[in-house]
Order: structure tokens, then sequence, then C-alpha cells
């Protein structure tokens, strides 16, 4: 029975992917690549990865697919969309051809021939997940045995968010969509977008013993963030330009205060003090999930956002 | 057959779909649909091929990908960002094919 | 050794902090805060080069875990030699940005450089898979950004193929490392090297890993996404991505050939590395030949250095242990005189840019007279890739060529001769066009002289090293699971 | 206890029955307002179906919460956003029946 | 460690330390830059004469600097390298005051006197190499630093012609590289003067260290201007006058050439040369160059591309007289180094004179020009005639070793080349001294410049004269020990009676 639904389950994850990729039509291309996203997160539960099933479908697909749906749109608006796409031509596809079938009789013959691993890393963070400061093991291996990795990540979502930011020429920036001005969207939202804060909240406090964490509170929370900014409330008009920004770095801030006090105390970076671990990563995924949430709305608006260089006039037109 | 090796292979033909279309394929956002494709097949082979050789859950290599996947979502709106503002400059979704990689 | 005292952290932390500041000050504080912050990450690298020359290798454990559980950093001499070599190229380039640049520009210039520099140093002293995946994609983001925000067509274009062929690499990483923790359980190179099993996973790893390598390194036929982007860069920028950017990759490459002695078993791979490399020498010399521009000429000159940087490949070979020791060494050599020497010539480059105004190398003449000190550092910069005396350039190919006759592989020598005459040509190409008298225009601009002197620095600099070559040399030898592998 | 089973196997069915339903119209149906119809209606009952035929499995009382939150909130969504691509084809002036199905690409963000 | 230790870096470092403050200087001060210039030139002498007496004493000074594991800079003062220090340094004090007053309000003399003392320190590099992984270093540097003086006047003849000329050397250092990193992969670090280790290498692989001996060879005879290496030569020649006299007489050539003995006498050693048949293909592609030269030069209507031409046969002299086997033969071929650089010097500071002066380029406008400048036409007729080889001008002392070396190595058929070409010496230079002291003139100057002052500037004229005087001088008192002849027997005895 589990076999049947595996099987299933993997038919339809490549057929989605075959037919999103080979689409003609490219906003079809793009819907599938988000049902993608969704049954892949069914797949993730299967593999006994609830944590990544929630980042899947919140972020893989959600943002992701809000980021391509968006720029799609925008993409049609101006009016150039399919017409300018050539067909790609014959050695070009030979060429494709032939690498991504020598990619897949590669990993074939690698994964038929797996030795058994030398080393249990799991044991290993089984063995030292009482002295992490929380329960839950995955929450455990990405703020504190590798916390560094983490660190890192996020530099990389703000470097993102930083790299759109320099890319505007102006600072304060536009945005070119106007809100829906709809009384039943609005209703809506002052039910749902609570309803979405205490869910990011619970998916936060619930990563120290459980599936949840600050990255899937993060997209929640953005994706509360998207909703109230497409129906018209701009969480960015609202607050200052300073204030926002410093609520991007808030994480990253926090999370790199902590790593080098703790230099400071004498111990490696990004340790945490005997006894202080949970509270601490505590304080860090709340920075986190806060900063994660603007940061995804942010490269959401970013990229809605024109150049201000302006040099092509018919930007302006929607 | 086990759910592991199932979906690691799973992975392995979305890995080859999105290099064939990284490829094939000329238009900017098609390719980063196909990058994506990659991205998530690799996802599932970290899972999938990890778990199968060490028998049980592995909670590692699933903390692995949540930082992978998030880095996926920062490398796609990065790119998003910049076709956008290519879009506005050049009116054009795909790269001039002078010497196209 | 205490944990405050080592540099370590603070070389992360510093470049990291810095950019975060730098987000968050007003512009025109950015600069001197910056300053200050170059300041202090010189200090650390020098500190951290006494400390590791003196007691040797330094492992500095993350977060207090140890290596299979937790991310352990490991200061060699090979990343020592590279952190001080980033310090030392990205302050040149630093000081000259912020004299290039106006004040909106540099004010986003800071954070992104400050983001590179972290993920530099970070890759510099991994010693993990997965992290260098992480650092890998910190790096190529904040390169990215860096060549967007010129904002124009060339740069926007440059930077969107730059972001997918990099992605394209991480991702093929990746994967790599996926089957190798698939096939082993562990992440951190030290166990990975000392649990190493050559089966076929382990082999499709390290090919998925040393193309995505590749890619990321621009070693030819997957070259064509770095001319655009270096040469389209702004001029800093240019300097920084050819420098050091590049070298990340490369870096990584050679520890996973070496550590998990790659050229002992997979020896035909080595010599295909070579002819790679070879082809870049000879098609990256000919297209520098025929650009019209001159800091294409120098990009593509850009692809022929990596050629010869990956003919240390075929020649670490596990039969002669000293003609390995000598093409490691003359490798490193290279990198690093390339280092210096590009980053030189690429600011030289950008100021006679700055002068005349246009991009082409025809609008050249006349320069050598007006701006002899420039010339001056373009040339001494192009003595250098050359691989003429006196220069860090020359002795790489010394020892290069020592490597191929003590192993036998003659057919290197032909290619790095060939390649050196190539070189020749089209930096004296460009050095014809400056002294050409014409009745064109005097009406130059003219760049301040300190600028001029930044450029002037780094190639002398990568002269110097010719001198200087035993220092370099000795460092990389340093005693460490590293020289442990190597042949 | 057989008798739960059948109920709940017919439930699931049907539900199952009603997205196919769904789906069939959402392909079949001529324009936008009607594919809305198909896709939002078959959709919630089916949805509520398999639900209903969920809750005695194993029966608690907080899954049974967490089910029924479930439906009611995918069905304030599925409403909300047929509801939505509603009001903005008809500010597009999406025209009402055309005579020929063509491809569904017209339904924008 | 003595002080004299560091005279050879000192030799270096004046002309570089000169070269650096050059570059730096504004271009308009043109006074300090020639003192500097001149300074310099004189501190490097006083340096030299510090060093001859260093190298009388048996004490070879030698400072060294490891580059890489197993590889050494090394300069050491050898008598050797005394002699073609010596030379430089004497040629570049009187080349400096030529190009001073060549150079006067001409633009960007900056640049052109800061490569100027660039090219000087690299022959001085190469003069002091202890080793042939130095010397490869400054060789290079050699072409480098040439390179901007060649092309130095920007028009499209002269850029064409730093083509050629890079061409020409770089592939010849390429050449030269190979030869040596060949060299150093089978036998390591050989000194100069280490023959004993060569000669254990011959004998383990004597092919291979034949192909390197040609490697050298070939590599070195390229800015030796062997034939069918020449061909930069001439072309060079649309350099200004006092590049063509670094390039003939005091650098460039001279660089090759005494790389050439340098591979001989202390690489291969003289003996084992002899032995292993290496010298003897040399002896005939030298003579063979001989008299290609002199007949080219004879055919040429240019003044400077005639003494161009002239150079190839000359500079064949001095590989003639290091492949005869002998004493006698290594005599007359390394003070034929000295000779002809200072006869070539001065025939090109007089080529240079009568261009500056009359704006005289070809032959046939020389005629009666021995009315107009005597002084010049002197100083020019004393060079032709050393070049001929009469006596007392220095060139017949060459010639006449070189005839004894022949017979002393059994290889009399060299007398006769020895004769053909000083006919042929003869037949290009006696027709230009008739037209210059007993043809009319022939209507006006072709481009008179200097008109109140009976013959050039005497910046021009005094190193012209100098010079003359030397190779006069270097003929009538050869014996004496500080003689460029003197010193010659001095080495020429060192390397026989090793």
């Amino acid at each position: 029975m589990n076999l049947l639904i595996d099987l299933t389950l993997l038919t339809g994850i490549l057929a989605i992917a075959a037919t999103s990729l080979l689409s003609r039509s490219l906003f079809q291309s793009v819907i599938f690549f988000i049902l993608l996203g969704l049954t892949l997160a069914l797949g993730w539960i299967r593999l006994g990865a609830p944590d990544i099933a929630l980042a899947e479908a919140a972020i893989g697909a959600g943002i992701t697919g809000v980021l391509l749906l968006d720029t799609l749109g925008h993409l049609k608006k101006t009016g150039k969309l399919d017409k300018d796409e050539h067909r790609p031509s014959y050695p070009r596809l030979l060429l494709a051809i032939l690498s991504s079938v020598t990619l897949v009789v590669l990993l074939l013959w690698a994964v038929f021939h797996q030795p058994t691993p030398a080393i249990q890393l799991h044991l290993l963070v089984e063995e030292a997940l009482p002295d992490s400061g929380v329960s839950h093991q995955i929450t455990a291996v990405l703020l504190n045995f590798r916390s560094y990795d983490t660190l890192l990540e996020v530099g990389v979502l703000v470097l993102a968010v930083l790299v759109g930011l320099a890319l505007q020429t102006d600072q304060h920036q536009q945005d070119s969509l106007p809100g829906l001005p709809n009384p039943l969207l609005h209703a809506c939202l002052t039910l749902l977008v609570p309803a979405m804060l205490i869910t990011s909240m619970y998916l936060l406090w619930a990563g120290s013993d459980r599936p949840g964490g600050a990255f899937q509170a993060g997209a929640m929370l953005a994706a509360a963030f998207i909703l109230l900014h497409l129906s018209g409330i701009k969480l960015s008009a609202q607050l200052s330009h300073r204030m926002m920004q410093f609520g991007l770095l808030l994480g990253f801030t926090v999370f790199l205060v902590v790593a080098t006090s703790s230099v400071i105390g004498g111990r490696p970076l990004l340790a945490y003090p005997d006894g202080g671990a949970g509270l601490l990563i505590l304080l860090i995924e709340l920075a986190l999930t806060l900063s994660i949430g603007l940061i995804l709305l942010s490269l959401f608006t970013i990229a809605n956002s024109p150049p201000l260089s302006s040099r092509s006039g018919g930007s302006n037109g929607h | 057959m086990d759910t592991n090796l199932i979906f690691t292979l799973g992975g392995i033909g979305l890995c080859g779909l999105g290099l064939f279309g990284f490829i094939y394929h000329c238009h900017l956002l098609r390719r980063l649909i196909a990058f994506n494709l990659i991205g998530n097949g690799t996802f599932l082979i970290m899972v999938g091929f990890a778990q199968r050789g060490q028998g049980v859950t592995d909670h590692v290599i699933q903390a692995l990908v949540l930082t992978g996947i998030v880095v996926a979502v920062s490398a796609t709106a990065l790119a998003l960002v910049l076709i956008r503002r290519w879009f506005h400059l050049k009116g054009s979704t795909q790269l001039p094919e002078d010497d196209a990689s | 050794m205490n944990m405050i005292l080592s540099p370590i952290p603070w070389l992360l932390v510093i470049p990291l902090a810095g950019a975060v500041l730098t987000m968050l000050i007003p512009l025109n504080w950015r600069s001197p805060a910056s300053m200050f912050g170059l300041l202090t990450q010189l200090l650390a690298s020098l500190l951290l080069g006494y400390q590791v020359s003196q007691y040797g290798t330094q492992i500095y454990a993350m977060a207090d875990w140890q290596a299979p559980l937790g991310i352990a950093l490991r200061a060699d001499g090979l990343a020592t030699l590279f952190i001080l070599m980033s310090s030392l190229v990205a302050t040149a380039c630093a000081l000259y940005a912020h004299l290039y640049l106006n004040l909106t520009k540099r004010g986003h210039f800071w954070p992104l450089l400050w983001f590179l520099w972290a993920s530099l140093n970070g890759i510099w002293l991994a010693a993990d898979t997965f992290n260098l995946y992480v650092g890998l994609e910190l790096l190529t983001f904040a390169a990215v950004g860096l060549v967007a925000f010129a904002s124009d067509e060339r740069s926007l274009e440059a930077s969107i193929r730059y972001l997918y062929a990099a992605l394209l690499g991480s991702m093929a990483y990746l994967l790599g490392v996926a089957l190798l923790y698939g096939a082993q359980g562990t992440l951190a190179m030290d166990s990975l090297a000392e649990t190493w099993h050559w089966g076929p996973t382990n082999q499709v790893a390290i090919t998925l890993i040393l193309g995505g390598l590749l890619l990321k390194t621009a070693v030819f036929p997957m070259h064509t996404w770095l001319p655009p982007a270096h040469g389209g860069a702004l001029t800093p920028v240019s300097a920084l991505l050819s420098a050091l950017v590049i070298k990340a990759s490369f870096y990584i490459l050679l520890r996973f050939w070496v550590e998990f002695e790659v050229y002992r078993h997979l020896p035909s791979l080595s010599q295909l590395l070579g002819v790679l490399g070879a082809g870049a020498i000879i098609w990256g010399g000919w297209m520098a030949l025929k650009q019209t521009h001159l800091k294409m000429v120098v990009a593509y000159s850009t692809v022929a250095q990596i050629g010869y940087i990956s003919l240390m490949f075929p020649l670490l070979t596990a039969e002669n242990s000293e003609a390995s020791l000598m093409a490691y060494h003359g490798g490193i050599l290279m990198l690093l005189a390339h280092a210096f020497a590009k980053a030189g010539m690429f600011l030289a480059a950008g100021n006679l840019i700055y002068c005349t105004g246009k991009p082409d190398l025809a609008s050249l003449a006349g320069m050598s007279r007006y701006r002899p000190l420039n010339i001056f550092a373009f040339g001494l910069a192009g003595v250098s890739l050359m691989g003429l005396p006196p220069s860090g350039g020359f002795n790489a190919k010394w020892l290069l060529l020592q490597s191929s006759f003590l192993s036998g592989q003659w057919w290197w020598i032909v290619v790095l001769l060939i390649g050196s005459l190539l070189s020749a040509a089209y930096i004296f190409r460009v050095f014809a066009y400056t002294y050409q008298e014409t009745e064109a225009t005097d009406s130059f601009r003219r760049p301040p002289i300190t600028i001029e002197l930044i450029a002037l620095c780094l190639s002398v600099a990568s002269i110097l090293l010719g001198f200087l070559s035993i220092w370099p040399v000795n460092v990389v030898s340093l005693p460490g699971p590293f020289m442990e592998a190597m042949p | 206890m057989t008798a739960l089973v059948i109920l709940q196997s017919l439930l699931l069915i049907s539900g199952a029955l009603m997205f196919v339903v769904g789906s069939i119209g959402l392909l079949r149906f001529p324009d936008t307002y009607t594919r809305i119809h198909a896709l939002t209606k078959a959709d919630n009952v089916g949805l509520g179906l398999i639900i209903i035929g969920l809750i005695p499995a194993n029966f608690s009382l907080l899954v049974t919460l967490k089910l029924l939150l479930i439906w009611l909130l995918v069905m304030l969504a599925s409403a909300l956003s047929g509801h939505l691509v509603a009001w903005e084809a008809r500010a597009k002036q999406v025209p009402l029946a055309p005579s020929e199905g063509e491809s569904n690409d017209e339904l924008t963000d | 460690m003595n002080w004299t230790d560091s005279l050879p870096l000192a030799v270096l470092m004046t002309s570089f330390l000169a070269a650096t403050i050059i570059f730096m200087l504004p271009e308009q001060k043109h006074i300090l830059r020639s003192t500097i210039n001149l300074g310099a030139a004189c501190i490097k002498i006083i340096l030299i004469i510090f060093l001859i007496q260093a190298v009388l004493q048996q004490n070879y000074p030698e400072v060294r600097l490891e580059v890489l594991p197993g590889l050494d800079l090394i300069l050491r003062a050898d008598s050797l390298a005394i002699l073609f220090a010596g030379l430089s340094s004497v040629l570049w004090l009187f080349t400096t005051l030529y190009a001073i007053g060549y150079l006067e309000n001409s633009p960007n003399r900056s640049r052109f006197f800061g490569y100027f003392s660039l090219c000087v320190a690299s022959t001085m590099g190469i003069s002091l190499a202890g080793n042939l992984f130095t010397f490869l270093i400054f060789y290079e540097l050699l072409t480098l630093s040439t390179y901007p003086l060649v092309v130095h006047r920007g028009n499209t003849a002269s850029i064409k012609a730093g083509r050629t000329y890079l061409i020409y050397t770089l592939t010849g250092g390429v050449v030269l590289l190979l030869g040596v990193a060949s060299l150093y992969a089978l036998g390591g670090d050989i000194a100069f003067g280490d023959i004993e280790r060569t000669a254990a290498l011959v004998g383990t692989w004597p092919e291979l260290m034949t192909i390197i001996f040609i490697l050298l060879i070939a590599g070195l005879g390229v800015k030796a201007a062997i034939f069918p290496f020449h061909g930069w030569l001439p072309t060079a020649m649309v350099a200004p006058a006092p590049v063509s006299a670094l390039l003939h007489a005091v650098a460039v050539v001279k660089a090759g050439a005494f790389g050439i003995v340098r591979v001989v006498y202390d690489i291969y050693g003289i003996e084992l040369s002899w032995q292993q048949g290496l010298l003897y293909p040399i002896a005939i592609i030298a003579s063979f160059t001989i008299l290609y030269g002199s007949w080219r030069a004879l055919q040429q209507i240019d003044i400077k591309k005639r003494l161009a031409f002239s150079t190839v046969s000359q500079v064949s002299y001095i590989l003639l007289g290091i492949s005869l086997f002998g004493p006698l033969g290594t005599i007359g071929g390394l003070v034929h180094l000295l000779h002809q650089g200072l006869m070539k010097v001065t025939l090109f500071f007089c080529a240079g004179n009568y261009a500056e002066t009359l704006g005289i380029h070809k032959i046939h406008e020389l005629d009666g020009v021995g009315q107009r400048m005597p002084f010049t036409s002197i100083a020019f007729t004393v060079g032709a005639m050393g070049m001929i080889g009469l006596p007392p001008v220095a060139g017949f002392i060459s010639k006449w070793y070189l005839g004894m070396g022949a017979l002393e190595a059994n290889m009399g058929w060299v007398i006769f080349i020895l004769i053909g070409s000083s006919l042929l010496n003869a037949a290009y230079f006696l027709p230009v001294l008739k037209r210059i002291w007993f043809n009319p003139q022939q209507g006006s100057w072709p481009h008179e410049r200097v008109s109140n002052c009976r013959d050039a500037i005497p910046l021009l004229l005094i190193p012209a004269l100098v010079t003359a005087s030397l190779s006069i001088a270097a003929g009538l008192f050869a014996s004496s020990i500080l003689s460029p002849l003197g010193w010659a027997e001095l080495i020429t005895l060192r390397e026989y009676l090793r």
C-alpha cells in the first residue's frame, strides 16, 4: 500500500515536473511548478521529514510561486511575454539531452552502488541532544551543532535583499501594484491575518520540540505580510525606511551578537553559555522569524518596484 | 523498493529534467524554473539517499535541506530581480546569444 | 591556544559585522567605518599568519562541537596564505573603490564587499563540505550583486549569465556533497578523508563536485560567462572578481583533489583537466588577442591564466612526489601572482579608461606619454602575467616547467611556452596602442594620483613576489592534513 | 465496525469523486466564471466529505477539531479566491460565455 | 661577510634607483634628471673599479637570495663579469651624455631615461649573474626594458619595428627558457664555473645535453643576431641613435654574445664543448654570419642600416673567437667584445650626429661632410678603420688574435674568412670615407638644423670623440693589464688553468 502511494507520488512528481518544464504556456509552467512544490511536500512527509514539508509548502511552493507568478504577471502586462521566444536550436537540444541523460545515468549508477556509511551522524546527534538546549533534533542541528551554517545562510538571505536594494537607484521604493480595493478581501483579511500570525508564532514555539522553527514561521509571517501588501496595506509605507532596514537585519544582527559575545566570553564562536542555550536559541529564532518575514516580503516588493532610473518610459504603465 | 529509494529516484528524475530544461530553454524564467527543479531534485536525493544509507530518519540532512531550500528561494528572488531589471532595460526575457553558455 | 586570542573568529565576525553596520549607518559614514574594518582585517590576517607559521595548523571547532557533528574551521598553511592574499588584494581594491565610486554607489559597495570578504574567509577556512556550499552561495550572491550594481545593460546581462552559471555550479556541487554524505555519513573533510571509499558513488560525487567547481572557476570550455562579467563590471569589482572570487572555487577544487587523493585514483581525470587548461591557455590567449576593448582583453587573460593554474593537476601525480610538490608550489604561486597582477592590471586598465573616457584600445594612443606611471603599472602586471622574469608569474612558470620535466610530461612544456608567447602578444598589443603618437585630441581626464599608486602597488607586489617566492612556498608546505595527503 | 469502514469508504470515495467532477468542470466549462463555480463548489464539498470520512478513523477530539479547522479555512480561502478571480475578471471585462473553449491562460494573479 | 660582497648589488642598484627616481620625476625637471643620470653612471664606474680591485686579488664578491627551494638568485663578480660590466658602465656614461644632447627639446624624456637606466641595470645584472637562472631573469628584463626605447618615437614604423623586435627576442627568450629549465631539471642549480657538474651530466645524458646546448645557443643567438636570427637588428634602426648605440654596442647584442661565452666557458667548459664537437658548428655559423653580414652591409645605402649589418657581422667575430679552441682564440673573442663595443658606439654616435646636425641619412648625402663636420668625421674614420682592422685602432688586435687562434686550433680556413671579411669591410667603409673626405659637397645639406656651429653640439660631439680615442688607446696600450686585451688574457689564463 505504502509502495503504491510512493510510486503514485513519484509518477506524479515527474509528470508535473515535465509538464512545468515543457508546457508551451509559461503561466502553466509556473502553476505546475507550484503544484510540484505541494506534491513534493507530500513526498517529504513520506520521507519522514515534516519540517521540510512545511518549508517546501511555505517557501518552496508558496513564496517562490508567488514571486514567479508576480514576475510573470508583470511581464505579461508589458505585453511581450511569449512573443520573442525563439525555439532553441538543434545542437542545444542535443546538448541538453546528452547532458541530462549522462547525469541521470551517473546518478543511478552512484545510487545503486551505495556503500554503508562508516559514520552514523544521527547517533552523535542523539547523544548531544540533551546539551543542545532544545529537544527537536532539526532545531538543534540548525541552531546549535551547525549554527555557523545557519548564520551564513541568513547572511545569504540578507544579501539577496541587499542586492535588490542596491539595484534600486532610489531609496524610497514605490510599489507598482495598487492594492485590491475589494471589501470582501479586507473583511477576510481581518480574520486571516491574525490567524496567520498566531500560526506563525505557534510554529516558532513548536520548533523547540517538534517540527517547526524560525524558517517556517518566518515564511508564514511573510505570507501574511504579502497578503496584506497585495490587498493594499503597505507595510513598507507604514514603517520608515530605517525601521524597515533595521527589521530586515534584526535577526542577523542578534545572531551575530550572540555569536560574538561567546568569543568575548572566552568560548569558541557561537558556543552558548552553559544552560543558556535554550533561551538564546529562542531569542535568535524570534528575531530571525521577524527578519525572515520582512526579508521575504522585501524580496517580493523589490522585485515589484520599477527601477527609478527609468530609461524605459513604458514601465510605469500599470 | 523502500520509500527512500523511490524518492531518491524521483530526485534523480527531477535533476535530469531540470538540467535538460536549464540547457535547452533560452527564456530566463523557464531556466529559473528548471534550476528550481534541479534544486528540488537535489534535496530529494540528499534526504532519500542519506536515509537509505543510514536506515533511519536522518535529522542532520533534513536540517541541511532546510538551509538549502532557503538558499534556493533567495537565489530565485535574486534572479527575478535581475530578470525584471533586464526586462525593463531591454524588453527581452532572454539573453543575447552571441556566445551563450 | 587561548580562544580569545585566536584571530580565526574575528576573520569572520568583522566582515559580517561590517556588512550589517555599513547597511545601517548613513552613507557618508560608511567609508570611515569600513576603513577601520580594513585595518582590523589586515591585522587579524597578519596575526593568523604569525600564529600559523609559529604553531602550525590550527583547528577551530565552531560552537564548541567537534568535527563530524559540528563544523570545524581549519587554518593550515594554504588557508593562511589565501587569507593574507585576500586581505591584501581586497584592501587595495576597497581603497580604490573608495576613491573611484561616488557616494551612493560607494554606500552600496561596502556591504557587498564585506559579505564578499566574509564568504572568502569562510571558504579559505572551511573544513566542512556543506559549509563550503553555503560559503560558495554567499560568495556568488555578493559577486553577482557587485557585478550588477553598475545597473547598466552590459553589467546586468553579465550578472544574469554569471548568476545562472554559478547557481548551476553550486547545485552540482551540492549534489556531489549529497552523494558523499549518503555514502559516508559525514560532511567534515577530515572524517571524509579518513573513511574514504573509492566506490562508484564517490567517483560520481567527485565528478559532480569537480564539474560544478570547474564551471564556477570558468575553466575552458565553461568560461563563457566570465569575460562579460569581469569585463563589464565596475573597475574595482572586476579586480576583485578576477583576483579573488574565481580563486575560491579553484581552492575548493584543489582541496578535494588532494585531500581525497583524487589524483591517485582518477589519473585520467587529471590529464583531462590539463587538456582543459591547455585549451584555456590557447583559446583565452587567442580571444584576448582579438578583443577591441581594453577590459575584455584583461578578462580573457583571466581565462588563459586559469588554464595555467589548472596545469598543476596533471602534474600532481602519485608517481613522482618531487614533481608533484613543484607543481603544487608552482600552481599556488601562479595563483598568487595572478591575484596581484590581475588586480593591478584591472585597476590600471580602469584608470586608463577613466582617462580616455572610452573603453576601446584604439583610444589609448598617447597614453604612455600622458600617464607613464599607469602604463608602468599595467606593464609590471603584464610582466607577471606573461611569466617573464623577474616576477611571481615567472617563478611559478619555472616550477611548472621543472615539474613537467621531472614527471616526463613534456607536452605541457609546449603548452606553457606557447601560452607565454600568446600572452606576450596580447599584452604588448595593448602596449603598442599606448605608444602610438596620433593626432588625436589630448583632452584626457586626469585621475587622482592615489588610484594610480594603488594599481602600481599591486603590480609591484606581483613583481616582488618573484624575489620573495620562498616565503609563500614555505607557508603552503607547513605540515597539516593537506600536506599529508600530497603525493 | 464494518459498517463504519463502509461508511468511511463511501465518504472518501464520494469526496474523491467530487474532486474529479470539479476538475472535469475546470477543464470543460467554457468561461472563467463557470470554472470558478466548478472549482470552488465541487472542491469544498469533496474536501468536506473526505474530512468527515477521516474523523472516525482514529477518533480524538483534538484531531477532529484540527480537521474541521482545515475545512473551514479552505472554504474561506476558496470562497475568497473565487470571489477575487470573478471580481477581477469582471473588472477586466472578460466576456461571459464565449462560444469556443480556449486555454485557461487568462487566469491571472 | 666582506663589505665587497655587497658591491655587485650596489652596482645593480645604482641604475635601478636611478630608473625609479627618474620615473617619478616630472617631465620638466631636465637638469635634475641629467644630474641623477650622470651621477649614477659615475658612481657605478667607481664601484666597478672597486670590483676590479677585488677580482684582481682573486676575491669574487657574491650575493645570494633564495628565490625558490634549491634555486638561488646569485650576483657574483668574476673576471668575465667585470669585463662586460666595465664595458657597459663606461659606455653607458657616454651614451647617456650623448642621449641628453640628442633628445634635447624632445618629448617623453622622463620615460626614455627611466627605461634607459632600467636597461643598463639589466645589463649589469646579466654581467654579474652567477648562474643561468639569474642570467635568464636579467636577459628577459633587458628585452622588456628595451622595447619602450625601440618604439619611443611612437610612429607606425617604430611600433612595427618594436613588434618585430619582440617577436624575435621573446621567441628567443622562450627557447632559452626551455634550455635553461631542462638543464635545471637534469642537474639542479648549476652556478657558472661549476663545469664538473655539467661534465657529469654530459657523461650521463650526452644527447640530451647536446640538445640543451643547441637550445641555449639558439636562444642566445637571437639577441646576438646570428644568422638566421638577425632580422630584428636592421629593423630596429628606426629607434633614436642613442638607442641604436645601446642595442648594438652596449647592451642587447652584447648580452647575447656574452651569454654564449658564459654557456661555452662556464657551463659546459671549453674543453668539454670542444670534445663533444659543439664548437665546430658554431665556428661555421659564425663564419657564415660574418661574411653574410658584410655582404648585406655592402648593399645598403642607408648609413644606419649599413652599420647594422656591420654589427651582425662583427658580433660573430666574438663567437668565432669562442669557438676556436685555444687561448689565443679565446682572447681574440673576448677582446673583440670590448673593441667592437667601443668602435661601434663611436660609429653610431657619428651617424647620429650627421642625422641631427645636417639631416644626413643616406650614404650618398655624405659627400664633403668632412669639411663641414671635421671632428665627427675624424671619429667616424677612426671607427671605420677599426672595423676594417687597420692598426693602430683596437680592431686590429682582435683580428690578429683571432687569426692566431685559428692557426692554433688547426682551423686555417678561418684565416680566409677573416681576410675575406676584412676586404668586404674595407669595401663598404672605404667608399664612405672617400665620400666624407674627398668628394665635394653636392648642393645643400638635406636638413640643416645647426647652422651657427662648426660641428655638432658639444654634448653630441664629445662622447663620439672620447669613444674614438678610447678605441685607439685600446689598440696602443694593449699591453697594459687594465687594457681590454690585458683583462681578456687574465680571464683566459684563469679559464684554461682550471
